[in-house]
């Protein structure tokens, strides 16, 4: 961030929820409820999103560990960040807050040299990301995804690209001890509509919305 | 509903794809007639039979695949990806 | 129609029709009795009683009037079918009486209940009979033809139906309609004994199967059954509890089998929903929905107190309820028989039992409301209250048919079956629909299907496991199908007799109202096809949809074209097998919404929304005109988020871009900006824009905000399908960005406190771009262009930072008073500058020679998407041209889409926009005109809506305000 | 039929008189009642010709009524029309019965306009009462564009004579009170296209009246005969081919909308015709409560409550081609969603039953009529979605079409050339939704 032109405060960012009690954390505003309700959403917005862009077979894939479909932490560019492998010739790559940056430089890095054309895109705030963890996660997911979400077809480490809600959406299983859970990756101004369509989904289970764990406010 | 095979997706439900039809090949636009290229954008085939024809996986892998589909049945007998041809 | 004579009544005093001892299967739970209503009085009943059950326990005969003739109706199926009890409950109309459970406090009330439920009409019924005979309406009312319009309101009048009540805010507050996916190996539709056997074997076999049961719970026909039969069904719901892979669904119905086994299943009664839709792509469906039992056709078959055999063993066993005193029962199977057991038990005289494979049969029931006698074969007459028929059945084949097969006729067993020849591999069928035997052979032929459909479901499981690219390391294994069928043992159906119509004529449809002699009519008439005895009687048309009178139309038709049954056929199933509630099938209703990042300030700071396709945006913040006026003078700031974005990356990226716009783009330098035009091949004007080279291989295409979804998809098709060779990625980044247009001659004032861009006009000019940092946020790209005519930037700021970037220069830009404006603004200030609108100043068949935009058509380059329409157009002229037009009398804005009128009163051309410009204080105007009257200075003839004609001069080019384009580029 | 023999003066060709329709009345109705003596046949079977002077493909409402205008106008009567199933199974028995004139061109307004007019007069025409109930109609914007387009089309309706007015919210939920005008739904509803003269008809009826009326003219109508290819000489019509053999003829009018293509195929004229299933349904009946049409391009969808009492619902056509016309799922889920968010109090009302027609798009939604590059042969097709409410002035034009050899006035934009010349008749604004 550089410096400010004029005496205002830094920039403020904003995920793409909108919160109900609003906090500031790390630059952006967050949602300040904390949940421990067995079925969560959480707005993780903040995460850097870089989609990196290659042909199907080649050094992105190689470099970055998954192929179209799957999903898997790996290192890259000093942090773990989850590698989704979003569509042929595809990358999503979800990293810790403000790491963008760094990821895409830590990428660009790695495939310079190759002979494929490869590009890179900071799409940290062009997409909304939320996160949907509980035993009824599935369930939710079935009242609004026409995709199978059991094991047989999208086991932990699965990702696909679907309607949700009518909304295109990109879904990773990312299991959280063994809870299911799904992040969902969507253009950010469909992003409130979505939640709110699965907050409506779920609200037969007793579903809450929080804030990205690591940007939940203390106390 | 019916399904499409998407070579990248696997079977999904044929609302996530936009139609393209059974669009025949562009002419050379430099020496095309008016005749030539009206029907090229006016007149597809209209078979009831197998069919090739174009789709789109708008909510899925956002590719364009060709599809063998018989218009009397909508059974879909296979799908490649139109640039690559992979299946 | 005409009856006779009524019959002397029995002497001997008997048991009333009324509640039973409790029975052994009974259903109702005599510890919780339910109060509810009838037509305002209030009756008693038990949970478990459905509304007919409940009110035949109380004596009630009559529950409703028929659709044409107003005959009294009872019971005839005392099941969801009842042709007889559709009632209104609450604002629900049309409830199967004998379906729907009664509940405490329910107000329920008849239908359709002119004259009244009871009054006697019988000799109205007589002669309408004679009267109203098929296609009665076309050959009346025809003349005088004006009066056909009165006619038509009396017959809107009589409309056999509930209501629904006029509250538009619709239901029960609270009250919601849901729908959910599912992905079962195996659907089994009827949770009869073979529904439940085969789920069982198909759930053992590694299914998971899902059970879906039209009525309140599992069993079928056993449930209404004997002693062994209870048993049987004991050990059967045993065994379907003991298997964990059994998702059970009662009060639910497989409404409709679509393509690729697209189930559509309606679930009922639920706590949280009224009712809910479930969807499921099923790898198999077993059909097991048993079979129909169907009505008798002869005088009076509908009166009350004539039923089916299955009606009277539900009552029986089910309800505990006596369904009359006095019996008659014709029997045709073992059904039958069995109904005369039951009767015998429930303590119902038996006045005569009447075989039918005997060859003895019932010619006509008497009685006035309700039956009181009946008048046999032999002669004999006897004084009854009830008259029982068993004489067959129907398979129920809907779902088969929806999924391909046509039904056979077999004579032997008096019925259609399933073709099993034309069913697709996904579906398969057991029960009664199939064929007859034991409960043994039943559930033996059930096994084996269910067997069977587990072996196709794993081998579906096994195909979409492989082609799907989500499975990883830890998914299950995949199943490894046994590659042999399993052996399915033969369920032969059992002889029956046919026995459709005794020796009169008789109801087929009660319904519609149909009879037999209606049938003979139509036939007569020529409407001799199935299909068209159909259309011209109505028959099938009904709420049952053929499920009781199908195999009777087809009797009674082909007897009356000397056809066989077979070569009459049937007329075709469709979904839905049973009605299903709009809200069902509506669902949650997801209409997606689109905000900008600034949505909650422009909320805030009162602005009107507009809904804009998916966006929402602010029309205006309270004075357009005023908004205008401040952008001509001052500065304003309009979000215009919605704007189309793609990025586009790449070397090809100037090649993609020559090929999709008519304008050249090979030389346009780093950092520069150009308007561009899009075609489609027709030479039709699709989508315009600017575009931006940001660096060597790296630009940002700007689209109409409502075209931004179709170019995407354009720019892809031509990149994938045509050039699939060129190196272009794109990514569309719409709303990555928040997107703020800074308009005005203080817009550079304003912005140049808030960014690190030198915005000084030699060193950013007119139609140029630059990246830098406004209010403190990075990587953000300023364009600057107009599309108000005013000095202006368009500033693409990170999504995540625009409410910040837009409350930064509202609180830097108050002492310039720098104002927001809206949508609207922005259209008046468009118009003053002549800027055209795709899609309102063009429409769907605007060349792009028409849109005025000879200018930026290169006919020059080798090819561009629609060059060659674009060539002939420029050959032969255009047909209508787009011009500016400055109506005579200043003060008149004529309506958009007002008509311009040739010197002969032709149409010749239309207004496309106008508005009254506060800029200018006058009127302003762009229309599409015959190019005759399209040069400056003519004067035309403008139609307004109200009628009245006023003239208006075509100026020189197309914008009021600043033609020079000089405010734009200082 | 240029050199056939027929003259084409209205009424009276070859000497023809054409039979007068009658025998159904009120009091024929009381009659029969009484006397319980059996109606004549509507129509009557025949044993196929081996030749006839026309041959019609297609028992639909255009074929009959071409039938029925050729020898009511022109006195041709040696015609046969050729059904491969049973009269009406196509679109003529499965459409939702709109009428209505208020199109966009002012080709299109005139020429839907006269088919109204013939409507009006159709039952005392036919002696067939077919219930045109002119109940109004309303095409409801939700948009700026939308509203801007239902004023283009009134004001081209007014111009050609058409009673057509844009009107405000106000008085449309005067004219339909169940309808949710408050301004806060998510598609508000702005104003609408208020069609007085536009309602809907007894589809069934009209087939079977010009059926009637053909029949007792002379023509001959066959069930159960499919076209099986077309005889072409020397770039001349000179039989068709059949299942129950070939018929020898100068003159085919091809009347098959949904198979029009494969019918051209074989007489090798290619059409920019697509064949798209559109679908429809009905709810259970309740009591009258709405009194008009009710059409939403915006959410594609469209009403109207029959005298039954069901509610018939429509929509655009399928989201692609094919020749299947067994439905889909979400067309119901779609319609039913839609109405709803017009109409909230109708949730509780259950759909009774669905199905689909198929239908022959042409690029810019209107038909394609009159001569072909094979002498003798015609085209009556492009009927897409909206060709029922065309049955009689098409009958009308192409039966004046084959008499003269040369299409009227009233057809003239209509033509197959008008594709390769590339002066299409955009109605698709018009048409595609509101059919
Ligand atoms: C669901 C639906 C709703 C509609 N709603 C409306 C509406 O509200 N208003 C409106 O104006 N229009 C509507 N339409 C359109 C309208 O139904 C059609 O445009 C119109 O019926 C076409 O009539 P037709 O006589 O040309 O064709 P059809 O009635 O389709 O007749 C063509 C006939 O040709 C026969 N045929 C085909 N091939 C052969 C062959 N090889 N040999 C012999 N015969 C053959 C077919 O069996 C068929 O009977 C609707 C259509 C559908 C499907
Ligand atoms: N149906 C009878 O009344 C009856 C009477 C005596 C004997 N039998 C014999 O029993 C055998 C029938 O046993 P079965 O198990 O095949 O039939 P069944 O009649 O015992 O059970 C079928 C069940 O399927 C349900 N059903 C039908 N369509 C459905 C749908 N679309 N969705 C959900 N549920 C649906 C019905 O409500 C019924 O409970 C036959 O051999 C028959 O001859 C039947
Ligand atoms: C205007 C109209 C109203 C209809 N109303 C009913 C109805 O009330 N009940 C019914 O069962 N079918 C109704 N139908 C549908 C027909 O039963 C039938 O499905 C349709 O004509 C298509 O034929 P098919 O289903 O035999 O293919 C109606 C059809 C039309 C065109
Ligand atoms: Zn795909």
């Amino acid at each position: 961030m550089s410096d400010t032109h004029g005496t205002a405060p830094g920039p403020l960012a904003r995920g793409a929820l909108e919160p109900r009690v609003a906090a500031t954390r790390s630059g952006w505003v967050v949602d300040a409820r904390r949940s421990v309700a067995d079925l969560v959403l959480s707005d993780e917005s903040p995460l850097a999103k870089v989609l990196v862009k290659g042909p199907v077979t080649g050094a992105p894939g190689s470099v970055l560990g998954t192929s179209s479909g799957r999903a898997a932490r790996t290192e890259v560019g000093g942090g773990t960040a989850l590698v989704v492998g979003s569509g042929p010739g595809e990358w999503l790559v979800v990293g810790p807050v403000g790491t963008a940056a760094a990821t895409v430089a830590a990428i660009e890095r790695t495939v310079s040299g190759r002979p494929e054309f490869v590009s890179l895109i900071d799409l940290t705030h062009g997409r909304a990301l939320m996160r949907l963890t509980g035993s009824r996660a599935p369930s939710v997911l079935a009242k609004v995804c026409a995709v199978d979400v059991e094991d047989a077809v999208v086991p932990n480490g699965g990702a696909f690209r679907s309607s949700v809600a009518t909304v295109v959406t990109d879904v990773v299983r990312d299991d959280r001890d063994g809870t299911p859970s799904f992040l969902l990756h969507c253009e950010r101004s469909t992003g409130q509509f979505l939640s709110e369509a699965l907050l409506d989904a779920g609200e037969e289970y007793g579903i809450e919305t929080t804030t990205l764990v690591g940007l939940v406010p203390e106390g | 509903m019916m399904l499409l095979p998407c070579p990248w997706c696997g079977p999904r439900n044929a609302t996530e794809f936009r139609y393209g039809g059974a669009t025949g090949a562009r002419p050379d636009p430099v020496s095309a007639t008016p005749q030539q290229w009206r029907e090229y954008l006016y007149t597809q085939t209209n078979p009831l039979g197998w069919s090739r024809e174009g789709w789109y996986h708008r909510a899925g892998c956002r590719r364009y695949i060709t599809v063998e589909r018989h218009t009397g049945t909508n059974e879909v007998r296979s799908a490649l990806d139109t640039a690559t041809e992979d299946g | 129609m005409s009856l006779t004579t009524p019959d002397p009544t029995p002497t001997t005093t008997r048991a009333r029709p009324g509640r039973l001892a409790p029975q052994p299967g009974e259903v109702i739970d005599r510890r919780r009795p339910v109060t509810f209503t009838w037509n305002g009085v209030t009756h008693r009943g038990f949970r478990g009683d459905t509304i007919a059950s409940a009110l035949a326990a109380s004596g009630e005969r009559v529950f409703s009037r028929s659709y044409k003739y107003h005959r009294p109706r009872g019971l005839l199926t005392a099941d969801f079918l009842d042709p007889g009890c559709s009632v209104q409950v609450g604002d629900e109309p049309n409830v199967r009486g004998g379906h729907r459970l009664v509940e405490d406090g329910m107000v329920v009330s008849s239908q359709n209940t002119w004259p009244s439920l009871k009054f006697d009409v019988k000799a109205v019924n007589g002669l309408a009979g004679r009267f109203l005979a098929p296609g009665f309406y076309y050959k009346t009312f025809i003349k005088p033809q004006r009066l056909w319009p009165l006619y038509e309101k009396v017959l809107r009048r009589f409309v056999h139906a509930g209501e629904i009540t006029a509250d538009v805010s619709g239901g029960v507050p609270g009250e919601t309609f849901d729908k959910r996916y599912a992905h079962p190996d195996v659907v089994v539709a009827g949770g009869g004994p073979a529904g439940m056997a085969a789920a069982v074997a198909a759930a053992l076999a590694g299914s998971r199967v899902m059970l879906v049961e039209e009525e309140h719970e599992l069993g079928g026909h056993l449930r209404w059954g004997d002693a062994d039969d209870r048993e049987a069904l004991r050990d059967l719901r045993a065994q379907v509890a003991a298997e964990p892979g059994i998702e059970v669904l009662t009060n639910s119905v497989v409404s409709g089998r679509f393509d690729d086994n697209w189930l559509s299943i309606v679930q009922r009664g639920l706590p949280q929903v009224f009712e809910r839709l479930i969807k499921a792509r099923a790898a198999t469906m077993i059909v097991a929905p048993g079979l129909i039992e169907r009505p008798y056709v002869f005088e009076g078959n509908d009166l009350p107190g004539v039923m089916l055999s299955t009606a009277v063993r539900r009552l029986i066993n089910l309800y505990a309820v006596r369904p009359g005193s006095r019996a008659v029962v014709l029997t045709a199977n073992p059904e039958g028989d069995a109904a005369v057991e039951d009767l015998r038990r429930a303590g119902v005289e038996i006045a005569a039992v009447v075989d039918a494979r005997a060859g003895d049969t019932v010619v006509r029931a008497t009685g006035r409301s309700e039956v009181t006698g009946v008048e046999l074969s032999t002669g004999a007459r006897i004084a009854c209250d009830l008259l029982v028929t068993a004489v067959g059945w129907t398979a129920p084949t809907s779902l088969l048919n929806m999924a391909g097969d046509r039904p056979v006729y077999r004579p032997q067993a008096a019925r259609f079956l399933p073709d099993p020849q034309r069913m697709p591999e996904n579906v398969l069928a057991t029960g009664g629909i199939v064929g007859d035997g034991t409960v043994t052979e039943l559930v033996a032929h059930a096994t084996a299907i269910g067997r069977e459909a587990a072996r196709r479901a794993a081998a579906r499981a096994r195909a979409i496991g492989e082609a799907v690219p989500t499975r990883g390391g830890d998914a299950p294994a995949l199943p490894n199908p046994d590659p042999t069928p399993v052996d399915v043992p033969v369920l032969a159906p059992a002889d029956h007799p046919e026995l459709f119509q005794g020796s009169t004529h008789g109801f087929v449809d009660f319904c519609e109202d149909v009879s037999s002699k209606d049938l003979v009519i139509a036939v007569k008439e020529g409407y001799d096809s199935i299909e068209l005895v159909k259309r011209y009687t109505t028959v099938t048309m009904g709420p049952t949809q053929g499920k009781l009178e199908t195999v009777n139309t087809v009797a009674i038709v082909a007897a009356a074209t000397g056809r066989t049954m077979a070569e009459t056929g049937t007329t075709t199933w469709r979904p839905m097998y049973a009605p299903v509630t709009l809200g069902a099938l509506a669902g949650r209703i997801h209409e997606p919404v689109r905000y900008s990042p600034m949505q909650s300030w422009h909320e805030r700071h009162g602005a009107t929304p507009l809904v804009a396709g998916q966006w929402i945006r602010p029309e205006h913040y309270g004075d357009p005109a005023a908004e205008v006026r401040a952008v001509r003078t001052g500065v304003g700031i309009i979000d215009v988020t919605p704007i189309g974005k793609l990025d586009l990356r790449g070397p090809d990226v100037a090649q993609l871009l020559n090929l999709l716009y008519v304008n050249k783009w090979s030389k346009l330098g780093i950092g520069r900006v150009r308007y561009g035009v899009m075609c489609a091949e027709d030479g039709v004007v699709m989508d315009d824009g600017v575009t931006g080279r940001l660096g060597e291989d790296h630009y940002l295409m700007s689209t109409t905000s409502s075209g931004a979804a179709t170019v995407w998809e354009w720019v892809e098709d031509w990149l994938q399908t045509a050039h699939p060779d060129w190196r272009v990625h794109v990514t569309p980044v719409t709303t990555a960005y928040a997107s703020i247009n800074v308009a005005g001659p203080r817009s550079r004032e304003l912005l140049a406190g808030l960014t690190n861009v030198d915005l000084s006009a030699d060193a950013f000019g007119y139609m140029q771009v630059r990246t830098g940092a406004v209010a403190g946020v990075d990587d953000c790209v300023l364009w600057r262009i107009g599309f108000t005519g005013e000095l202006s930037y368009e500033i693409h700021v990170p999504a995540s930072y625009g409410l910040h970037a837009w409350e930064r220069l509202m609180a830097h830009g108050a002492d310039l008073g720098v104002q927001p404006f809206g949508v609207e603004a922005q259209r008046i200030l468009r118009l003053e500058k002549g800027h055209f609108i795709v899609g309102q100043d063009t429409d769907g068949l605007t060349r792009a020679y028409s849109g005025a935009l000879d200018w930026a058509i290169k006919l020059d380059k080798d090819d561009f998407v629609g060059k060659p329409e674009l060539v002939w157009q420029q050959e032969q002229g255009v047909t209508t041209q787009l011009v500016a037009l400055q109506p005579d009398d200043r003060t008149t804005v004529p309506e958009e889409a007002s008509q311009i009128l040739a010197a002969d009163g032709r149409i010749a051309g239309r207004i496309t926009s106008s508005r009254m410009s506060p800029t200018l204080g006058r009127s302003i105007c762009l229309g599409q005109l015959e190019p005759a009257l399209a040069a400056p200075g003519t004067v035309v003839t403008v139609r307004l809506v109200d009628g009245r004609d006023i003239g208006a001069t075509v100026i020189e080019g197309l914008a009021h305000v600043d033609p020079e384009g000089a405010r734009q580029r200082v | 039929m240029n050199g056939n023999g027929h003259r084409s003066a209205n009424g009276n060709g070859n000497g023809h008189r054409p039979a007068k329709l009658r025998g159904y009345s009120a009091w024929s109705l009381v009659q029969h009642g009484l006397s319980r003596g059996d109606w004549p046949r509507t129509w009557h079977d025949h044993d196929m010709r081996d030749s006839y002077d026309v041959v019609i493909i297609g028992g639909g409402v255009h074929g009959l009524a071409t039938a029925y205008y050729l020898a009511r106008d022109h006195g041709i009567t040696n015609v046969a029309v050729l059904e491969k199933a049973y009269i009406g199974s196509g679109g003529s028995g499965r459409n939702t019965a709109i009428l209505r004139s208020n199109y966009l061109t002012p080709e299109g307004v005139r020429f839907y306009d006269r088919s109204v007019k013939l409507y009006e007069n159709l039952a005392a025409d036919l002696n067939f009462n077919v219930m045109f109930s002119q109940r109004g109609h309303l095409t409801l914007a939700h948009n700026d564009a939308s509203l801007r387009t239902m004023r283009w089309r009134s004001e081209v309706n007014k111009h050609e004579g058409v009673d057509s007015d844009v009107i405000g919210p106000d008085e449309v939920k005067g004219l339909v009170p169940y309808l949710d005008t408050s301004p806060d739904t998510r598609y508000p509803i702005l104003g609408a296209l208020y069609h007085p003269p536009g309602g809907i008809v007894r589809h069934d009826a009209v087939v079977w009246g010009y059926a009637r009326g053909a029949d007792a003219n002379g023509a001959h109508i066959h069930q159960l005969t499919e076209v099986t290819d077309i005889d072409v000489e020397h770039g001349r019509v000179t039989g068709v081919r059949t299942n129950r053999g070939r018929i020898a003829t100068k003159a085919v009018v091809n009347c098959t909308a949904g198979w029009a293509s494969l019918i051209s195929d074989m007489a090798g004229v290619s059409m920019p015709v697509q064949t798209f299933p559109l679908q429809a349904a009905v709810t259970e009946p309740v009591r009258p409560f709405l009194d008009t049409v009710v059409v939403s391009g915006t959410l594609h969808v469209y009403v109207s409550q029959t005298d039954r009492g069901e509610l018939v619902f429509g929509a655009s056509v399928d989201p692609f081609a094919s020749y299947s016309i067994r439905g889909s799922l979400e067309f119901t889920e779609g319609v039913a969603g839609h109405v709803l968010e017009l109409m909230p109090a109708l949730s509780k009302m259950r759909l009774l039953r669905q199905w689909a027609g198929l239908c022959d798009m042409t690029p810019d939604y209107s038909p394609i009529m009159g001569p072909t590059p094979v002498e003798g042969f015609y085209v009556d097709v492009g009927w897409g979605t909206y060709g029922f409410k065309a049955g009689p002035v098409s009958g009308e034009a192409m039966a004046a079409t084959v008499a003269d050899g040369a299409p009227p006035e009233i057809i003239s934009s209509f033509g197959l050339d008008r594709f390769a010349d590339g002066r299409l008749v955009g109605e698709k604004g018009a048409a595609a939704v509101g059919h």
